[in-house]
């Protein structure tokens, strides 16, 4: 399959005064997952709703997939360009049902072919979704809302999904098998961006990792070695609860 | 230890589905209990129905004995039970400072005016937000909107504080923070009904646990214990390493 | 000053615009133009044009009562002319009585009449009472029974609104009077949009004698309704808007025999030069009811200040009560304590393409009954 | 700080004192349009006392008002000025714990629509008890009370209308009604009786539009339910205290004055265009004005616009 | 008496269906409180009136004309008066407001425009109005036209928003346009296309009604509030919801004027109305409000 890259250049983000991304610049490249670390406010849902184009004016930036730029496109045609996101918060159209909302996902005209074996797949992902596909999706407990947020994003068949802390409300069992899914669809040729908290997890299945703090990227690298990373674990694997952690709260 | 809270044969149906099934388990005045169980099995529901956003079918909630259930929630919420939400409440365009007072003003012995706005800095100070009381809440990041919510709960000066999933979304130092932080709460005497699906926290924080599944109880007793039960295992942790 | 300064507040939007622009604002205008194109009034020795000031009141009492103070004290205009509708009227005739200008009615119906003349002076009702109309139908309907032509069956359908209340219930004392059998009597809220069911009750009871005291959108659809059910009543009476040239331009041959209230002398000299004029000027016919009252009371007002000889309020006033004016309703004069004109038609027919007054029947040039109503055309 | 209270309500005080003098500087013309403006005033601003803190867009003012209104038809002539008055603002109240217990269920554009709806009926029954009982539609309001007297007694329950706003706004109460209209869950889960808060504060409002529509039936000799429930009273509230802006006291104030002028000088400018040219101004009002004129004001000093700024940019957040 | 009753019920429940069915699209899926929503409705009562008096054109064939351009000219008000508004709007409550506002504004205008050129007289004319006999009672064809259009509309609307993938996606941007922009939905179009639609089914009734009713500049706010109370009755956006709501309303009409009393036909409506939200707060068929 030919290599399409999502590059980020000098992505600035300001919220009226405040500014919450500067000058940001990274890649992604399909097949591989690439894992977002920062503390909170650091930037990272910023970051992706960038990308999306959900941040609309306040944002200057060069966002390309496949060197066809994307800064300047309204959200649905981001969608359709092959980025599709799981939004803090999910996203998902509560007064519809779970199968409606699915379907939706393919709405996309990259998306329509196919669909149906993509949504078997979602369904074997996350059986609880197949068994209550009739249920209005604001019905449903946090969790199986995030497994179908998730589903969604699957169904617009991405070649990038942007998946803000997914394992947000999961189950372990289910985290565990969420990350093992991940995974397989990245080596099936799609490109992941993971924001997540569970750093410890996400660096296990991550190639490569962006370090953010305050609007800032301030290191990265191969996800093993900064999974090696004595400074990395002490910012981001939280080695049992000392002071020092409790007062950065 | 006396029991705080006492549920009892708790059900609730949501059309054909039957979200809690005959629900049983008591909470100890001081001690810090999970309540767990896989994605659906019922846990939210059950906050729900201890504090009143949902009436039950059947079954009793006792408060120090009292019967709460199908009050309203604003009697239980001055009766001693302050909850956080899921997905945050905050309100957005009230500054972070009235927020807290939101949680002052209308309790048991309700503050206002200036004791309101010194006891809302405490509260503050107290979950990391110090300093932050001039802002409006919907400018908070999604942690410090989580933060924002547990001050207002505290606010209301709880017998029992109910934290579904308060812990959610904190990257490990944050988290360590936030159990820090709960920690200190229990350390005080406030006595507290978590749920978690973040099992580093649980086991660091409750000394006892209650599991769920489909809707009904399938383990209690010491977290330890319970997370060594296969049932427990199989339906929920899975081979977990977290 | 060389000008005179008319003022008037009228309901040009709203829910009264429909009645205002039909019979109050094209009679002013008319009046206005025939004046100011004879060169104005005649004030004493001097030729004043006409100046007019005009408000809209939104068919709002309050924006009435606003406008006319506006006028008489801010505007300070020579002499107001009155709103449209019975409402409108009575909500600014105290400020007509404060500042002591004529309040000359041409669109109230209102059994208070009379109090009101005792209680403002200087105020006339032109459209006289709503018991007036009812009264005049019934002893036409009297008449019919003596001759043996109709029997004692009447439906009776009303508006639930001053008008209609006022007239259905004259009409129900004067009925019973007479013992006539109501087999209907009912009344419909403003706005009912759907007229089938009362005319299918009715037409099932088969009364010699349909009358429903209605406003404009009912009485036409009424009309269409008894069309379509081919309801034929002996007689077929209907309220407001029957009189109004809509009504012939909508249901033509059909409209023949619909009887209604007010009516003219086609004959007239004055009231065909009338309706020319005002065809011409303003681009479309009178209707035949409330416009005659109101432009006669126009000329009334013309003569007063001209035969007073000055623009003095009191003065015209003076001459007002107690003069005789000639008018396109003949000869009138208000010398009567309730400040009405005595002589109007209160029942009038659609004969062929003319609304004829046929009650009082002792008024110069007052029609026969065509009866029985033909039964509709076929459509 | 603890004497702000104090310093506001005597400067309030002194406000309506000037205000008292009004009659005895203008003409009836200046009359009649400080009684629209007073009569404005009482009824947005009483408005906004609720539907501003708690979002609720009610459409029930002319209810109350007409109730007032038929109040004094119906017993105008035969008791006392005082008692009337008592009995109007009974009436009123009554009605609005009706009205207050049959919407609490419901929110969003299904209050508004209810509330209306309610209205409408009010009318409807009026009318048939009116037409079937007292079989005249329409009734008779002989009173001699001149525009001083209703001018006076607007200006009164304006006054008073202001000070419980004033001392409402700073009190439990108030806010409570603000965390209602933030988010209603939290406001139970923090303790606060939403039914009561939101009742009492109904109720309030609808007295003060009850008894301004007593003080204005005089005025029109003439009265029946068309005139006294009539819808535009309500719409043309709602939009005066929008425009104004509904989240401080004095914001409709900000809508009413303005607007009734601009009425009344289109009016008598254009007569016969008065609807387009008022609808084009309007809109253009819409789009120059966001937050309405308070909101602009309050824009100049960018407080506000970063607050909806914020809370904007975080509800996307939140989708 | 009872045929009569029900078919002039449903006849007359038919309209209001109608003409609810296009606002319930408008502020279900374009989230705008059209208030000028009755004056778009009168202002095709008019252009059928001009078609027909001026060139004998059949308010049937009218509509060929008519409908088409109330969508377009929906479409251009949508697209130019009210997106600024939908841009800038920080919430749903705020876009409430200002589409209140607007639209009041352009109520005013359009009202003014028609007083312009019509006057404030009343207008009326017959066409269709002839009798046609169904189950042994007798009424007008104009009337029956309407009831069949009406079910024709609100089935093929309920067809498209449930079985249709643009009809899906319209719901969606009902349910939040944000998250419709995540699944490659064109939030705007859709929007405006809603809009457009509404109007166009305005359009539609204006044309039909005009055949029977007495109608002048002034009275488009009747429509409006009766089109309001059908949709929320029928529950925000939907439109069988409206369909039902307006049959419901027609026919409790017709029977109370029947067998009870025509003073309270109007009183029984709205008593119907408030009675359905007490027990149902988001209407017949609606999701929860809020
Ligand atoms: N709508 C908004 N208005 C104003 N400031 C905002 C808004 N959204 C985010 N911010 C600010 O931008 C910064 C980055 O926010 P963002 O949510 O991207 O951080 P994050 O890394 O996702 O945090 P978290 O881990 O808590 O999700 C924060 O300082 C936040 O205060
Ligand atoms: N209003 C409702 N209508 C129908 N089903 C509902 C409703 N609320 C909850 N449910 C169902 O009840 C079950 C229990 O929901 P609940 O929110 O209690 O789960 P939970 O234990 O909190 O799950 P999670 O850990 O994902 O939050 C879920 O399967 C959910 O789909
Ligand atoms: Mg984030
Ligand atoms: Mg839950």
């Amino acid at each position: 399959m030919t290599e399409t890259v999502l590059s980020v250049a000098g992505l600035t983000v300001s919220y009226g005064s405040h500014v919450a991304l500067r000058g940001i610049d990274m890649e992604a490249r399909r097949g591989e997952i690439v894992a977002i670390l920062g503390s909170n406010g650091a930037g990272k849902s910023s970051l992706l709703k960038a990308i999306a184009g959900l941040v609309g004016k306040g944002m200057e930036a060069q966002v390309a997939v496949g060197g066809k730029d994307l800064s300047l496109l309204d959200p649905h045609e981001i969608v359709e360009a092959g980025i599709s996101l799981v939004p803090e918060g999910r996203g998902l159209f509560g007064d519809l049902t779970v199968a409606e909302n699915l379907r939706l996902g393919a709405f996309a005209r990259r998306a329509r072919a196919g669909e149906p074996e993509r949504l078997a797949k979602v369904f074997s992902m996350f059986p609880r979704l197949g068994e209550r596909h009739v249920q209005l999706s604001r019905t449903m407990s946090g969790g199986e809302q995030q497994m179908l947020a998730i589903g969604r994003a699957l169904m617009a068949a991405p070649d990038f999904v942007l998946l803000d802390e997914p394992s947000l409300g999961l189950a372990p069992v289910v985290t565990q098998q969420l990350f093992m899914t991940l995974r397989r669809i990245a080596d099936e040729g799609t490109g992941i961006v993971l924001v997540e908290q569970n750093t410890r997890a996400s660096l296990k299945i991550a190639d490569r990792a962006y370090l953010m703090e305050n609007g800032h990227i301030v290191g990265g690298g191969s996800a093993a070695d900064l999974g090696a990373d004595p400074a990395v674990q002490r910012a981001y694997l939280g080695l049992a609860g000392d002071g020092a952690a409790a007062r950065q709260m | 230890m006396t029991a705080l809270l006492e549920v009892s044969g708790l059900t609730k149906r949501f059309g054909g589905l039957v979200a809690v099934r005959e629900a049983a388990f008591s909470v100890n005045e001081g001690e810090v209990m999970g309540l767990l169980g896989p994605n659906g099995s019922g846990k939210t529901t059950t906050m729900n129905l201890i504090s009143g956003s949902l009436k039950p079918d059947t079954g009793s909630v006792r408060l120090e004995g009292r019967d709460i259930a199908g009050r309203r929630p604003h009697a239980i919420a001055r009766g001693g039970i302050a909850r956080t939400f899921q997905l945050v409440r905050v309100i957005d365009d009230m500054s972070v400072r009235e927020n807290v007072i939101s949680g002052l003003a209308f309790r048991e012995n309700p503050l206002w005016g200036v004791s309101a706005n010194v006891e809302a800095e405490k509260l503050l100070a107290r979950v990391g937000l110090g300093g932050r009381g001039g802002v409006f809440a919907a400018e908070l990041t999604y942690v410090d909107q989580k933060r924002l919510e547990l001050a207002r709960a505290l606010a209301l000066s709880p017998r029992l504080l109910l934290l579904d999933e308060w812990l959610a979304g904190l990257n490990a130092t944050e988290l360590d923070g936030g159990i820090d932080l709960i920690h200190s709460l229990a350390n005080e005497g406030v006595t507290i009904l978590m749920v978690e699906h973040v099992m580093s926290a649980i086991r660091r924080l409750c000394s006892r646990c209650v599991v769920m599944n489909a809707g009904a109880v399938i383990a209690a007793g010491e977290t330890a214990a319970v997370m060594a039960e296969p049932a427990v295992i199989s339906a929920y942790l899975g081979d977990e390493d977290d | 000053q060389d000008a005179v300064r008319i003022g008037y507040a009228v309901s040009k939007t709203g829910a009264n615009a429909g009645g205002a622009t039909t019979t109050t604002i094209p009679n002013y205008e008319l009046w206005v133009k025939e004046i100011n194109d004879a060169g104005g009034l005649k004030v004493g020795d001097r030729q004043m044009t006409i100046e007019v000031v005009e408000y809209d009141d939104r068919s709002s009492s309050e924006e009435a009562v606003r406008s006319v103070e506006r006028l008489a004290t801010q505007d300070k205009v020579d002499f107001i002319l009155t709103p449209w509708g019975t409402a409108n009227n009575l909500a600014v005739g105290p400020i007509f009585d404060k500042y002591g200008y004529p309040q000359i009615a041409g669109t109230s119906v209102t059994d208070m009449a009379p109090k009101l003349a005792a209680r403002w002076p200087n105020s006339y009702w032109l459209l006289g009472t709503g018991g007036s109309y009812a009264e005049g139908l019934v002893d036409l309907l009297v008449k019919l029974r003596e001759e043996g032509r109709i029997g004692d069956s009447v439906a009776m359908a009303s508006i639930a609104d001053g008008f209609g209340i006022e007239l259905a219930k004259a009409g129900r004392t004067a009925l019973q009077g007479h013992d006539f059998k109501l087999v209907y009597d009912k009344t419909y809220p403003l706005g009912t949009q759907d007229l089938a069911p009362i005319v299918n009750e009715v037409k099932a009871l088969n009364p010699d004698v349909f009358i429903a005291f209605s406003y404009p959108p009912d009485t036409l659809g009424l009309t269409d309704q008894a069309r379509v059910l081919n309801f034929n009543p002996k007689l077929f009476y209907t309220g407001v808007a029957t009189a109004f040239p809509l009504y012939k331009d909508k249901f033509g041959a059909a409209a023949e025999g619909v009887v209604s209230l007010g009516g003219i002398d086609p004959n007239d000299e004055k009231v065909r030069a009338y309706i020319a004029r005002h065809k011409e000027v303003v681009g479309k016919e009178p209707d035949r009811w409330a416009s005659f009252m109101t432009y006669a009371g126009l000329q009334a007002l013309q003569q007063a200040i001209e035969k007073a000889g000055t623009l003095d309020k009191e003065k015209v006033n003076e001459v007002l009560r107690t003069g005789t004016f000639d008018t396109v309703l003949g000869q009138i004069s208000f010398d009567n304590k309730s400040r009405q004109v005595p002589n109007i038609f209160t029942v009038g027919q659609w004969q062929d393409g003319e609304f004829v007054g046929l009650e009082p029947a002792d008024h110069p040039g007052a029609g026969k009954l065509v009866f029985p109503k033909p039964a509709w055309p076929a459509q | 700080m603890t004497d702000r209270p104090v310093i506001a309500i005597g400067l309030g005080a002194l406000v309506f004192a000037a205000l008292a003098f009004v009659p005895y500087m203008v003409d009836g013309y200046g009359m009649s349009l400080a009684i629209a403006i007073a009569n404005y005033t009482i009824l947005a601003t009483a408005w906004a006392l609720f539907s501003g803190p708690t979002r609720y867009i009610s459409l029930a003012t002319v209810a109350f008002f007409g109730v007032g209104a038929y109040t004094v038809a119906v017993l105008g002539e035969v008791l006392p000025w005082p008692v009337v008055m008592l009995v109007a603002a009974i009436n009123g109240c009554l009605l609005a714990l009706l009205v207050g217990l049959s919407t609490l269920r419901l929110a969003g554009i299904y209050f508004v629509i209810f509330t209306f709806g309610l209205t409408e009926l009010i009318r409807q029954v009026v009318t048939w008890y009116e037409v079937k009982v007292t079989s005249t539609v329409g009734r008779y309001v002989f009173l001699d009370i001149d525009q001083q007297a209703i001018y006076w007694q607007l200006l009164g329950v304006a006054a008073l209308l202001f000070l419980s706003g004033y001392l409402i706004g700073r009190s439990r109460l108030g806010f409570a009604l603000r965390v209602i209209g933030g988010d209603e869950m939290v406001a139970r889960h923090v303790g606060i009786d939403t039914t009561r808060a939101k009742l009492l504060l109904f109720v309030l409002s609808a007295l003060f539009m009850t008894l301004t529509g007593a003080i204005m039936a005089p005025r029109w000799t003439y009265i029946d339910p068309a005139i006294a429930f009539n819808p535009q009273v309500s719409f043309q509230t709602v939009i005066m205290a929008l425009l104004g802006g509904v989240q401080r006291l004095w914001g409709p104030l900000l809508g009413v004055i303005p607007l009734t002028l601009l009425f009344d000088w289109l009016n008598a400018h254009f007569p016969n265009h008065y609807l387009l040219i008022l609808g084009i101004v309007f809109m253009l009002i819409v789009y120059l004005l966001p937050q309405g004129v308070a909101g602009a004001l309050a824009r100049l000093r960018g407080l506000r616009s970063r607050k909806e700024r914020a809370s904007a940019a975080m509800k996307e957040a939140r989708q | 008496m009872l045929t009569n009753a029900i078919l002039s019920g449903l006849t007359m429940g038919g309209t209001y269906a109608l003409v609810a069915m296009g606002l319930t699209l408008q502020y279900g899926v374009s989230r705008i409180m059209n208030l000028a929503y009755g004056e778009f409705v009168i202002a095709a009562c008019f252009a059928a009136l001009v078609l027909f008096a001026s060139a004998g054109i059949s308010p049937l064939v009218a509509l060929l004309v008519v409908a088409p351009a109330g969508f377009l000219l929906s479409w251009a008000i949508y697209r130019l008066l009210l997106m600024p508004l939908v841009r800038r709007a920080p919430s749903r409550g705020a876009l409430e407001v200002d589409s209140i506002l607007a639209t009041f504004g352009m109520l005013f205008i359009v009202q003014g425009i028609m007083l312009a050129l019509f006057g404030g007289d009343y207008s009326s004319y017959s066409y269709y109005n002839t009798p046609v006999d169904l189950f042994g009672t007798t009424i007008a064809a104009n009337r029956l036209i309407v009831l069949a259009v009406a079910l024709a509309v609100a089935l093929a609307a309920w067809a498209f928003l449930m079985h249709t993938r643009s009809g899906t996606a319209m719901r969606a941007v009902a349910v939040d346009p944000v998250a419709a922009g995540l699944v490659a939905i064109d939030v705007r179009r859709v929007a405006a296309a809603a809009f457009a639609l509404g109007g166009a089914i305005a359009a539609t009734g204006g044309v039909l009604i005009s055949m029977f009713l007495t109608f002048n500049a002034n009275i488009g706010v009747v429509f409006t509030m009766k089109a309001l109370i059908v949709v929320i009755m029928g529950g925000v956006g939907n439109v069988v919801g409206a369909l039902v709501a307006g049959l419901i309303l027609g026919l409790a009409e017709s029977f109370v004027a029947t067998f009870v009393d025509p003073g309270l036909t109007i009183a029984v409506t709205y008593a119907i109305f408030l009675a359905v939200l007490i027990v149902r707060p988001q209407g017949l068929f609606g999701a929860r409000a809020r």
